[in-house]
């Protein structure tokens, strides 16, 4: 069931850089929102644009669905001057969520900047803790890690610029998980850039471990209905297919992507 | 129609009457929903009532599936959108068999656009949707500025549009409706061609013709490079071409574009248009074309108006 | 046009050459301010230095003084604004003499739109201001919505087109640009005749059609009923003209309509435009053209081009 | 001079009904502003509205520029919302001032609604105190009463439905006066809907006093570019002419204005 409701707002804090907290009073959405799955955010005031911005639920407490999410643009930017007890309307829960964990496997989250968001949910569902790997540009790009931590996970961190952690990127982290564990049956949770996800994708199918990948998408309605945020996948009968990354995803699994280009050696 | 007006009020303080007729089609209310912004049917059924529309207008339908065109297929522009689906379908077999189950039973009228590469398509699918059952009419897509063939030639160019709209018009017994392509000077004579070759309503507009860069990477923003315009910026400009079309024929026009507001389609209404479709606004304000009802129920008990036709045409100038 | 970017790279941090020609015309930078939206030259001197402007293209002159429409001749609509000024003027003979010498000194470009309701009087008012000295440049408005006669038609008729631009090119030597109506199904095709009727560039585009009517009146926004809509609610469909007239034929374009940023004009000058021209978004902002021209200024430095030329036409599809 | 200022917001109060007071800090406009001379004010934060909006200066105090207006629309909506420190982009003085009063005259301002705002200015600079006559809907609608008393004038108020003063019409005020003082060489002010402006106009004409009218048209540009707000008057020579109510306005000598519809016999 997708729900629209107005939301207060019941605090909406800056924790560094650009990134931000959003927690909105929710009784419908916060009550049936699975990991993984999204919303769909009017944004006030600014009747100039004509479109909801889609963020993924970072979690649920007290009755309040958080969001997490990096200012990047009019939306955003908005959205950060947004105080506390505006209403905002919100649709949701949208999409697929992640599926439940293999319990015979070690999970691992693969997440790039705020890609963490979206896997926080996961990290609090699953039976098993695991392993998070964070990546980001730079150290204020790394986040949630202690948040992780005290859920259990342990947590890895890479920067492209070396500031924090490895000097590298995320699936740096990765190759070296499965080079240090090679018996390990593994199961992939990865949210970030498509680039990320490529490349995740492509380790997952190379070491035959189940890979599950959220996508980012262009959205205008967020329930199915323009068709503008596809994505091509394979279905059982390796038939292409085009489907809705906001009905059919955002998380697929990384087998059935068709990638646009050949996911090449990154 | 000013008698009939009267004559109801006469009737006393009854609800106002918002039911409307468009070349043969009854609604129960003159707000649809715009082609290609509400799925195929089912997409918003958690949010809206089908069944307090108006009418569905579903995504425009081939005889074919079509994959669409490449994303990004969507960007923001100031007061709209330029899209770029390039009218993506699963083809009208696939339709009638997984969609039109859960349109016969939605409980308010059920319009299918379509389109085709050719006339013959066209015919085709109307053929096609003829038989289908529980389709009240068919809005033919003579304008869509995403594909390459065909597409927004019918629309523009009178012959080929006396020519489809002839022979869709001999294919089937449904309504008609034609929807037109706004890029052209002058659009009264396209609706009395249209008017001439049998087609039962036209709707206006289309998106207009649109593009947006990345001024960064100085690439297009869409992966098909152009698009088309909606949303309320478009507003003005279909306001007008609803007007010049009522004025020049005799149909039935449906209004579209832009209409985000009650205020949006009481212009459309008082300019001439029959009914209103809600495009792009849906995707902020999924429940914007019941608002729209609702508020025009009340406009019209506010206004003394009995019925829309107290309220359609009736322009000052 | 590379290699001449590469050799003034190659010349070291110089300043960036916003300089360009547009057929024939020279300007100090391509930034403009458009016709109808600056008046006659002197009316924002207080807020704006000419001679910092790219050029000046003066409100629409005709042979006889012209009243225009009546008022209200203004609304505002989302993201933008229609008018039906209706081409108020004082005609060409107090024109010349009243405001010819504060834009003969002024230190820009100067360009003056023209119009007649035939092709006999956009002859006379061009012959006049040949000879009147210190008009760098005439555009001949094929497309306003505003006024009856004339007007629209000159540009969406392409048989009429051709002849007036012949006409009007066989009476001055002055640089001539058009400026062509939106409402077309192929801007590309009218660029052409343009080109072939020997005029030396176009400019894209006028305002579009539109109506907006007040719901509680039932009468018309704008004493004339209908208008023209500017500003950028039109942006994305002016970029999408000026790249199929860019594509279409050699001439340079002026790229005309919703430009109220830095990012408006690049989008403009990356799909092939030779200059730009603010309208509306002076009106709120009187200095906007002129934080273009400081921001291309930086914007080229900082991508490290040496002038236009590196810009203009670089879309990468 | 026309400057484009930046000026920051001192204050922002309602003032009864939907009545506000906008005082601004500015530096150069506030120091050259002149009676009956408008201000060109740029929406804030609402990237849809691309019209400024003009408003009459109120009153200069403090290096302040007061604007006293009323919320009818999207724009000042807006403005009703705008808090002190925002900073909002001015244009002005914008116009033509009131000449000064006839020193041999006994001055009378009209005003309908906020029109009373665009003759307060007058009222502080005429030499010679006379009456102000204030009408209005409603009692709400009268405002400025107290100031202008405070100035010395002696005011008279009509309401429409009674609720303060006469009931009746401002020009029922404007008729009893002439009444009254049979003799006296007036001179008219006024400033309020066109109708009223047109029924003052008239009296003027017949009593053969001299009357400045100040006229409300819808505006884009504000500086007489855009050809926007023409009214239609008479030259010295009887020539019928189109001006520009920014530019050769707001203020017009009754006698010159071509009215649209017979004045008629309100
Ligand atoms: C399923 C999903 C989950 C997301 N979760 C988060 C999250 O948890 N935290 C977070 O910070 N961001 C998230 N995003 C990205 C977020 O939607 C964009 O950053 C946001 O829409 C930008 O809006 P803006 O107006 O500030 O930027 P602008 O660039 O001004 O936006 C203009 C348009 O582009 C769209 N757009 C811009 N960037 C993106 C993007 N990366 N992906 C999709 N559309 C985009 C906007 O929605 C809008 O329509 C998510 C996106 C998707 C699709
Ligand atoms: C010279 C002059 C002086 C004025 N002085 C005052 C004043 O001191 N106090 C005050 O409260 N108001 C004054 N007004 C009227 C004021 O400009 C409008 O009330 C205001 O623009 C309404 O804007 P809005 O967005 O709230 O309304 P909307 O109706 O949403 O405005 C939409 C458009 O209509 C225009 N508009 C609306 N009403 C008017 C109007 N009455 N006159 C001209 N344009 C209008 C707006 O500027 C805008 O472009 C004055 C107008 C003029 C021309
Ligand atoms: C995402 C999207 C998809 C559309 N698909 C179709 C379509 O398949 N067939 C069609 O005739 N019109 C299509 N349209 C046009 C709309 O039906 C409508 O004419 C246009 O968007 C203007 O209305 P609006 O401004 O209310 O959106 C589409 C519009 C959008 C935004
Ligand atoms: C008030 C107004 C008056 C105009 N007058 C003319 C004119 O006289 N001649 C002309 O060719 N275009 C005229 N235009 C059109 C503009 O030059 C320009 O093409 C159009 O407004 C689109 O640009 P913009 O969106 O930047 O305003 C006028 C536009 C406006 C808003
Ligand atoms: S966003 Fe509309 S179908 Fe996915
Ligand atoms: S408002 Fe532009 S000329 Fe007066």
């Amino acid at each position: 069931m997708i729900y629209m409701e107005t939301c207060r707002v019941e605090d909406n804090r800056g924790v560094g850089g650009e990134y931000r907290i959003l927690v909105l009073r929710s009784e419908q959405i916060a009550g049936s929102v699975l990991p993984g799955q999204f919303v769909h955010v009017r944004i006030p005031r600014r009747n100039d644009l004509v479109l909801r911005r889609p963020f993924s639920v970072f979690r649920v407490r007290n009755g309040c669905m958080e969001i997490f999410y990096k200012v990047v643009g009019a939306g955003t930017r908005v959205l950060a001057e947004t105080r506390r007890h505006a209403a905002l309307s919100v649709l949701g829960p949208l999409g697929r969520a992640f599926p439940d964990a293999d319990p015979d496997a070690e999970p691992v989250l693969v997440a790039g900047g705020y890609g963490a968001a979206a896997l926080y949910m996961v990290a609090e569902a699953c039976r098993r803790r695991g392993t998070v790997l964070l990546g980001g540009a730079s150290a204020g790009d790394i986040l949630l890690g202690t948040e992780f931590e005290s859920l259990g996970w342990r947590v890895e961190v890479a920067t492209e610029d070396g500031s924090l952690g490895l000097k590298g990127r995320v699936t740096d982290l990765l190759d070296a998980l499965i080079a240090r564990r090679p018996g390990e049956h593994f199961e992939f949770f990865a949210c970030g850039p498509e680039g990320m996800l490529r490349a995740v994708a492509r380790r997952a199918m190379q070491k035959g471990v189940r890979a599950w990948l959220s996508f980012d998408r262009r959205m205008g309605c967020g329930v199915g209905a323009c068709l503008a945020c596809v994505l091509d996948v394979r279905d059982e009968g390796g038939r292409r297919r085009r489907v809705r990354v906001c009905r059919e995803g955002p998380v697929f699994e990384a087998g059935t992507v068709v990638w646009e280009e050949d996911p090449g050696n990154d | 129609m000013t008698e009939i007006g009267a004559e109801r009020r006469a009737a006393g303080r009854k609800e106002p009457d918002l039911s409307t007729d468009i070349g043969g089609i009854r609604m129960k209310n003159p707000v649809m929903v715009a082609s290609g912004t509400f799925g195929f049917g089912p997409e918003y059924a958690d949010l809206v009532e089908p069944d307090r529309l108006g009418g569905v207008i579903v995504k425009g339908i081939s005889l074919d599936p079509a994959a669409g065109n490449e994303p990004p297929r969507l960007v923001e522009v100031p007061c709209g959108l330029i899209n770029s689906i390039g009218l993506q379908n699963p083809g009208v077999e696939y339709f009638v068999r997984e969609y039109m189950p859960f349109l016969r039973d939605c409980g308010t009228t059920v319009i299918v656009n379509i389109w085709g590469r050719s006339i013959e398509e066209y015919r085709l699918v109307a053929i096609r949707l003829s038989e289908a059952g529980g389709v009240d009419g068919l809005e033919l897509n003579l304008s869509c500025p995403n594909i390459r063939e065909g597409g927004a030639a019918f629309g523009t160019d009178a012959r080929l549009l006396r020519q489809v709209v002839t022979e869709v018009r001999a294919s089937t017994d449904l309504p008609l409706i034609v929807k037109l392509s706004p890029n052209v000077p002058d659009i009264g004579e396209l609706a009395v061609i249209c008017e001439q070759a049998g087609a039962d309503a036209v709707s206006l507009i289309n998106t207009l013709p649109a593009m947006a860069v990345d001024v960064e990477t100085r690439r297009p923003r869409l992966g098909n490079i152009s698009g088309g315009l909606s949303g309320p910026a478009i507003h003005p400009v279909a306001v007008k071409m609803v007007w010049e079309a009522t004025r020049a024929c005799a149909l039935p026009v449906i209004g579209v574009g832009g209409v985000s507001s009650l205020a949006d389609a009481l212009e459309f209404f008082i300019v001439g248009a029959r009914a209103v479709a809600v495009g792009t606004a849906t995707f902020s304000n999924p429940r914007c074309a019941l608002e729209i009802v609702d508020g025009l129920r009340e406009y019209l008990a506010g206004h003394g108006l009995a019925g829309m036709d107290d309220l359609i045409g009736t322009l000052e100038t």
